[in-house]
């Protein structure tokens, strides 16, 4: 629009030399800007929870003694089944891997079934029918102080590293 | 531009070394004193086990001392002090005098007293040295 | 490009391009001016505005880095603090409960100042803004004289005197404005408009109510002196 | 060719800002009208509205603090649950867990203030200035109702902490608007969703004071600084006896 | 100064001001402690990879959170770092290992910090977490005070670990604390103050003068507190007291009593030494002290009331703990005989005992001022609403900025000082003030604002509460029970958790533990079994017929099921057994508390009379765990395999003598032992 140049006057200059000007306005503008960047790191920041209060990952399941082979203790609370095999103690994640339903052990089948899509799974954890992606994944189990198995539902271990109490 | 940056960073220096409170933990390396708390519990301890034989201030002149021989240790003494370990001492207390090969006249604790009873006793004992 | 600014005044819609149309002076807007100085927004208004924000957020962030915002115990219904009191601003009514009824000091009161508030406009009286002994009358003098007695005597008898005495020194001041000569250094006061007085004199018991409620009260709405320990209670 | 250059060469740049930077008058007007936000500024201002005495800028005061407690109440509205006890307890999580959160309680507590504080003063000036006069009148009106609305904000914000200060502030607030004939009592049930300031008081003053007033406000305050444009821009001390009706 | 230079500084000033609150928070104190954790924990960790976990420690926020303990959230390990890690003994605080107790290293994560200590649990800067501000909401409890931590989950019991908490509470009760303040778990409260309806046949004007103004000087032994009550309000008191009519029954029980010819003083001295009365009553100081001062009762009580009253206690006092003893008329009469030729005051005047004559006017003052002073709360009883004072719910966790220092300026302004105040000199605060001065020393007064403190505003949930099975005591009914309340067993004797402290030996499985034959010997002539307790059980004068009946019923009733009868199965330990059971007495060192024949310590009873006295199966479970029916035994617990406690009951079995050193012998030690 250079037609509509002349319509705003000239420019209008104040006293300073351009030097000294451009010194000033860039030390505001700077300072704005840092203040812009860093208000948005720190309120990132200001937003990250720095205390959670969410239940604890791990449960005490019990005496391993509890576990004979075959036995199936399941936990609602905590998503988790714990499993007595005959080489020892495994633990697995209760959450069907295909949309996240809690699933349910069938004592009369020996099976893991879950109640929406009907995926099933043995109690090793693989899918034996049904649409679930991956089997369900095997938990840390260790032992406390006291010797009771305790479970971390955080922690998922390598499929087939049972636990020997 | 290099000023500028500069003068942010003074003025961020001199904003952090304003607010800097003075909170400086002990030295990695003191010792902390006993508790009030562990001396109570182990004067309690004491009292209530100790003293018949070993005596109020830890001399050995309980009312029962009379009739044992060999005495029982002055435990306030200096020497004996120097001499053993919190470790020796709460061993000897745990074990009895026949487990660690002295007299049976000083019975075995250990089954009686946990181990904070004795650890406290120990603190106690040492707070009587001479 | 040191030329210093150019302030252009001319009538002419090409050199003054922001005014897009001429009106009328009885008509809106009411843009009468036309030989004021003017400067671009940009950089002169934008600027200040920046400041401006930055001076407010810098004194209120100091505040806030030196004054923690009050926070006492966990609100109790059982245990009434002595004195219970309202937010700062709501002190001066709070005080006027302590002078008059219920409904006069927390309804009548507050929503007469409300109702005044809005029609100030609207009042030829607020809008010719003429000195108060402008318009010489055989009435006014003592009209805003009884109008002054009777409030003084209307609020001494609630012995309300932190509105009686403000009532007095403000018709005390528009008698002495009346006497004031033309030329002096008191010429200000005779012109001030009545409203302009009736205003003075609601903000003044505003601010005298709400420092009283503020700072001058204890336990039980008892007359405490700040800089004093205030009793426990 | 520098970083600054480069980026000012880009097509996206170009689409959200379409002037240069060079300080020329048009580029100046550019910037003005432009912007939606500076839109409602003239290209041009008399300077004598610059002059410090001229407002003492005590609407724009007003104004920033009501963007700073805009800013910081939606920072505080992540950590706060509106319920008994735990609107408490997230004061003290806000003062010893959460990074700068104290901060940022104080700075809204303080601009709170500060916002009631130099809007009444804005109102005085207003009124001494004689700013309330045609064609301003409908502006004053709105001027009081923001006043009003400001107090609201603030009273409601009061009880949100829900300490000792908080609920007795609060419950001789409501107290007071009791008295009302006929309607007092009505007034207090609704403002309190019952008849003592309780876990649903809290839950409608926290309503009120994140949704409702502050929606009401900002469109008043748009309002508002639209009529000031619309009336003529900001009217200082009444020098100029011309305008007098 | 232009518009840009302007503009340059207010956003350089912008910029400086707004960073202030994060470099702040940056420079928090709990992220420099946490950093020199990490140097603590490298230096003192045993190996390379304890090290790795010390350095690898991220600077966070730590909490202990209890959804189940009123939502607690305790952060006090953000900065104490080293609580629960053994390797932080003796650190240096704030990162030092927590003293060990019944509750910790183990228990940190069920109930956090703060339910034990006070405290702001949810502060993460030292100022506010031990609340040391003026007007902290929560500050921490002083260590002085720290059982009454202990009192706000075990807040009906006494607490082995919390002494002073435990003397607090007991002594609370012993003062009838709750007789005029409400309090949980006191509600039922009684004081067991003496009924005051024979008052005017008891004592004189002159003595009740003296025991009003402080009843401390008269008797050391008093639990009265001292009203402070002026010379008026004694004198209308006491026209009041003496205006009260007395029981008609009494009233000729003692009339009877002073017409009886005086007794034989001597005698009575004997009688009175041989029925240990000093077990609970002192004469002179000596004594057990829980019951009144003897050495001037002849000048405190008409002789014809102290006759009528030791016949039959339980007729003027119900609730008394004295036992009525079998002694018969004469045996009274000898024995106040003895009181009136030697524990008298010499120095009173001779009118002590004289009664005043009432003036009813200023009876019937007297008789508000007994209600409005509280008298009635204590001698008359209460029924529930009237407790007379503030109430004691929620007074250890009073805020101290909420609390009426009235004239006491000198206090700090702490709960603690203040309950120290109220219970050192309670009138102190104000005029008008109506509770009493106890004479509390400096330990008693320490014991009961920790059992002040310990009264928390909000109780524990119940899954916290620690609540004792409060059994109450089996007494039988019938004969049996009536010979019990007689002789006031549970004044001493402890019956499961009811019952006094004065015996040793609780009832509970007494059954269990001591022959029948012994123990109706013992109860018609007790002795003291173990030599350095000089203090044994008084002779009540159990008749034969009695003590059989006693016998039978304990032997019954107060029985340990899991005690056998026959330790040894029904196979009979051999000569073999015993002879081994010998050699282990002389290995585990028995004999340095023990008596056997004529050589041993005065520690433990003398072991010579066991075969009567015990019950093998008792001996037998009693080796195995000293500690097993009571936790204070001092016996040590030598851990005995089953075979060697069983040879070394059977050795024990074989000791069937008399006691072989004689009770006097063991004077010297006496002493020692009563302290």
């Amino acid at each position: 629009m250079p037609e509509l140049e002349g319509m705003f006057g000239p420019e209008v200059e104040e006293e300073e030399t351009p030097g000294r000007r451009d010194f000033f306005t860039q030390i505001g503008v700077g300072a704005c800007a840092v203040v812009a960047v860093a208000s948005g790191i720190v309120t990132l920041d200001y937003l990250e929870p720095k205390v959670l209060f969410e239940p604890s990952t791990t449960y005490v399941a019990g005496s391993p003694l509890d576990f004979a082979p075959g036995v199936v203790v399941p936990n609602q609370e905590k998503k988790a089944f714990v499993i007595g095999a005959a080489n020892g103690i495994y633990a697995l994640s209760a959450v069907c891997t295909h949309l996240g339903c809690i699933t349910r052990y069938k004592s009369d089948e020996s099976a893991i079934a879950c109640p929406c899509h009907g995926s099933r799974f043995d109690l090793e954890g693989n899918v034996t029918h049904g649409p679930a992606p991956r089997p369900l994944p095997w938990l840390d189990v260790s032992q406390d102080a006291n010797g009771n198995l305790v479970v971390d539902t955080g922690i998922v271990i390598a499929r087939g590293k049972v636990f020997r109490p | 531009m290099r000023r500028r940056s500069l003068l942010i960073v003074i003025a961020l220096v001199l904003v952090a070394t304003s607010c800097r409170r003075a909170n400086r933990p002990a030295s990695a390396v003191a010792i902390a004193r006993p508790t009030q708390y562990e001396l109570r519990l182990g004067k309690e301890v004491y009292q209530s086990y100790c003293i018949g034989c070993h005596g109020d201030s830890g001399a050995g002149d309980g009312f029962n001392a009379f009739n044992l021989d060999p005495h029982p240790r002055d435990l306030s003494d200096p020497v004996f002090q120097k001499g053993k370990s919190n470790a020796e001492l709460a061993d000897a207390i745990r074990r009895g005098g026949a487990g660690v090969g002295l007299t049976s006249l000083m019975p075995p604790w250990g089954h009686t007293l946990d181990d904070r009873h004795i650890d406290a006793v120990v603190v106690y004992i040492r707070s009587m040295k001479r | 490009m040191t030329t210093p600014i150019e302030i252009i005044e001319s009538d002419d819609p090409l050199a003054n391009p922001w005014r897009v149309a001429l009106v009328r002076p009885d008509g809106r807007p009411a843009v009468h001016e036309t030989d004021e100085r003017y400067v671009m927004t940009f950089p002169h208004l934008i600027l200040r505005e920046i400041i401006l924000f930055q001076v407010v957020v810098i004194v209120l962030s100091l505040a806030a880095i030196l004054f923690n915002a009050p926070l006492e115990s966990i609100a109790n219904p059982v245990e009434t603090p002595n004195p219970a009191k309202a937010p700062w601003y709501f002190l001066g009514l709070q005080e006027l409960l302590h002078y008059f009824p219920p409904v006069v000091a927390g309804v009548v009161l507050p929503a007469l100042v409300g109702i005044c508030l809005v029609v100030i406009p609207y009042w030829r009286v607020n809008l010719e803004g003429a000195p108060l002994w402008a318009a010489p009358s055989r009435w006014k003098a003592p009209a805003i004289a009884a109008s002054v007695i009777l409030l003084s005597i209307l609020f001494a008898a609630f012995s309300c005197w932190p509105i009686v005495i403000p009532t007095v020194i403000i018709g005390v001041a528009m008698f002495a404005a009346h006497a004031v000569r033309p030329g002096g250094r008191w010429q200000w006061l005779w012109g001030v408009t009545l409203p302009e007085w009736i205003m003075t004199w609601f903000v003044v018991i505003a601010v005298v109510l709400t420092v009283i409620g503020t700072f001058f009260r204890g336990p039980g709405w008892s007359w405490v002196w700040p800089w004093m320990d205030a009793p426990r209670g | 060719m520098t970083v600054g250059e480069w980026v000012r060469n880009t097509s996206v740049y170009r689409s959200v800002i379409r002037h240069g930077i060079a300080p020329t008058n048009r580029n100046r007007s550019l910037i003005i009208f432009e912007n939606l936000f500076l839109h409602v500024h003239p290209v041009k201002v008399r300077e004598k509205t610059l002059r410090f005495t001229h407002t003492f800028w005590l609407g724009g005061i007003t104004l920033a603090s009501t963007i700073i407690l805009v800013a910081t109440g939606i920072l505080l509205m992540f950590y706060y649950h509106p319920s008994v006890p735990q609107a408490y307890r997230d004061m003290k999580e806000l003062q010893y867990v959460v990074d700068n959160g104290v901060f940022l309680r104080n700075l809204h507590r303080w601009s709170a203030h500060l916002m009631v504080f130099s809007a009444f003063l804005h109102m005085l000036r207003v009124f001494y200035h004689r700013a309330y006069r045609p064609p301003r009148q409908f502006n004053w009106v709105v001027g009081v109702v923001l006043l009003l609305l400001t107090l609201l904000l603030s009273y409601t914000g009061y009880l949100l902490p829900w300490d000792q200060l908080a609920f007795w502030g609060v419950s001789v607030g409501t107290n007071m608007a009791k008295q009302a004939p006929l309607v007092g009592e009505r007034v207090r049930f609704f403002l309190l969703g019952g008849n003592i300031v309780s876990e649903n008081a809290l839950l409608r003053f926290y309503v009120l004071h994140c949704v409702v007033l502050p929606v009401a406000l900002l469109l008043l305050i748009s309002v508002h600084i639209w009529r000031v444009r619309k009336d003529g821009g900001v009217q200082g001390p009444p020098d100029d006896e011309r305008r007098s009706l | 100064m232009t518009l840009r230079r302007l503009f340059a500084l207010s956003s350089l000033a912008f910029l400086i001001v707004l960073a202030f609150s994060p470099v702040k928070n940056a420079l928090r104190p709990y992220r420099a402690l946490q950093r020199q954790f990490r140097v603590v924990g490298i230096a003192r960790a045993s190996s390379g990879k304890a090290a790795e976990v010390y350095s690898s420690r991220p600077i966070a926020i730590q909490q202990v959170w209890i959804p189940e303990l009123n939502n607690r959230v305790d952060r006090c390990t953000t900065c104490h770092l080293g609580v629960v890690d053994a390797a932080m003994t003796s650190a240096p605080e704030p990162f030092r290992t927590h003293p060990p107790t019944f509750h910790t290293p183990r228990d940190v994560q069920r109930f956090g910090c703060t339910a034990c200590h006070g405290g702001e649990g949810l502060a993460t800067d030292e100022e506010d977490a031990h609340g040391t501000s003026a007007d902290a909401t929560s500050p921490i409890l002083p260590t002085e005070f720290i059982e009454a931590g202990c009192g706000r989950c075990h807040d009906a019991e006494a607490v082995r670990d919390a002494p002073t908490l435990s003397a607090g509470r007991a002594l609370m009760t012993k003062s009838n604390c709750f007789a005029c303040h409400k309090a949980r778990g006191h509600e039922d409260f009684r004081a067991d103050a003496p009924p005051l309806e024979t008052l005017s046949m008891k004592t004189g004007a002159e003595w009740l003068r003296r025991w009003l103004s402080n009843p401390k000087a008269v008797d050391a032994n008093a639990t009265m507190p001292n009203f402070q009550l002026t010379g008026d309000d004694i004198k209308v008191l006491s026209h009041y007291l003496f205006a009260r009519p007395v029981p008609p029954q009494l009233q000729h029980a003692i009339e009877l009593a002073g017409a009886e010819p005086n007794g034989d003083s001597a005698r009575g001295k004997t009688l009175f030494a041989e029925s240990r009365c000093i077990s609970c009553h002192t004469v002179g100081g000596k004594g057990n002290g829980s019951a009144p001062e003897l050495g001037t009762i002849a000048s405190r009580a008409s002789r014809g009331w102290l006759i009528a009253f030791v016949r039959d206690p339980h007729a003027f006092y119900p609730q008394t703990k004295m036992p009525r003893y079998s002694f018969t008329d004469a045996d009274v009469r000898d024995i106040v005989a003895w009181f009136e030729d030697e524990l008298k005051d010499f120095d009173a005047p001779a009118d002590i005992l004289t009664p005043l004559r009432v003036n009813q006017t200023f009876a019937e003052k007297g008789e508000k001022l007994f209600k409005s002073a509280g008298c009635f709360a204590c001698h008359s009883g209460v029924k529930e609403g009237e407790r007379f004072g503030p109430d004691l719910y929620g007074i250890g966790e009073l805020k101290a900025t909420s609390l009426d220092f009235g004239k006491r300026s000198d206090l700090p302004r702490t709960l603690a000082a203040w309950l120290d105040a109220k219970i050192s000199t309670p009138r102190s605060f104000a005029s008008g003030l109506k509770m009493p001065t106890f004479a509390f020393d400096a330990a008693q007064k320490r014991a009961i604002v920790t059992a002040l403190l310990a009264i928390p505003a909000i109780p524990v949930p119940d899954a916290y509460r620690s609540t004792p099975v409060q059994q109450a005591a089996i007494v039988p009914a019938g004969p049996v029970g009536e010979i019990m309340t007689r002789y006031r067993c549970l004044s001493c004797h402890q019956i499961g958790r009811a019952g006094g402290d004065i015996s040793t030996a609780p009832l509970t499985f007494e059954g269990s533990k001591v022959n029948h034959d012994w123990l109706v010997n013992y109860l018609a002539v007790p002795y003291s079994i173990r030599p350095i307790i000089a203090e044994r059980m008084p002779v009540l004068k159990v008749s034969k017929e009695e003590a059989g009946k006693l016998a039978d019923a304990i032997a019954m009733i107060y029985v340990d099921p899991s005690t056998p009868d026959d330790p040894f199965l029904g196979r009979p330990a051999s000569d073999h057994d015993a002879a081994e059971g010998e050699r282990l007495y002389t290995t585990f060192g028995c004999r340095s508390c023990h008596i056997i024949g004529k050589t041993g310590g005065y520690y433990g009873p003398p072991l010579t009379e066991t075969k009567a006295r015990l019950k093998p199966g008792w001996v037998f479970r009693f080796l195995q765990n000293p500690q097993r029916w009571r936790a204070d035994v001092r016996c040590p617990n030598y851990g005995m395999t089953d075979t060697d406690a069983l040879r070394l009951t059977a050795y024990l079995e074989t000791l069937a003598e008399a006691p072989a050193v004689p009770v006097a012998a063991a004077a010297p030690a006496r002493k020692e032992a009563a302290k």
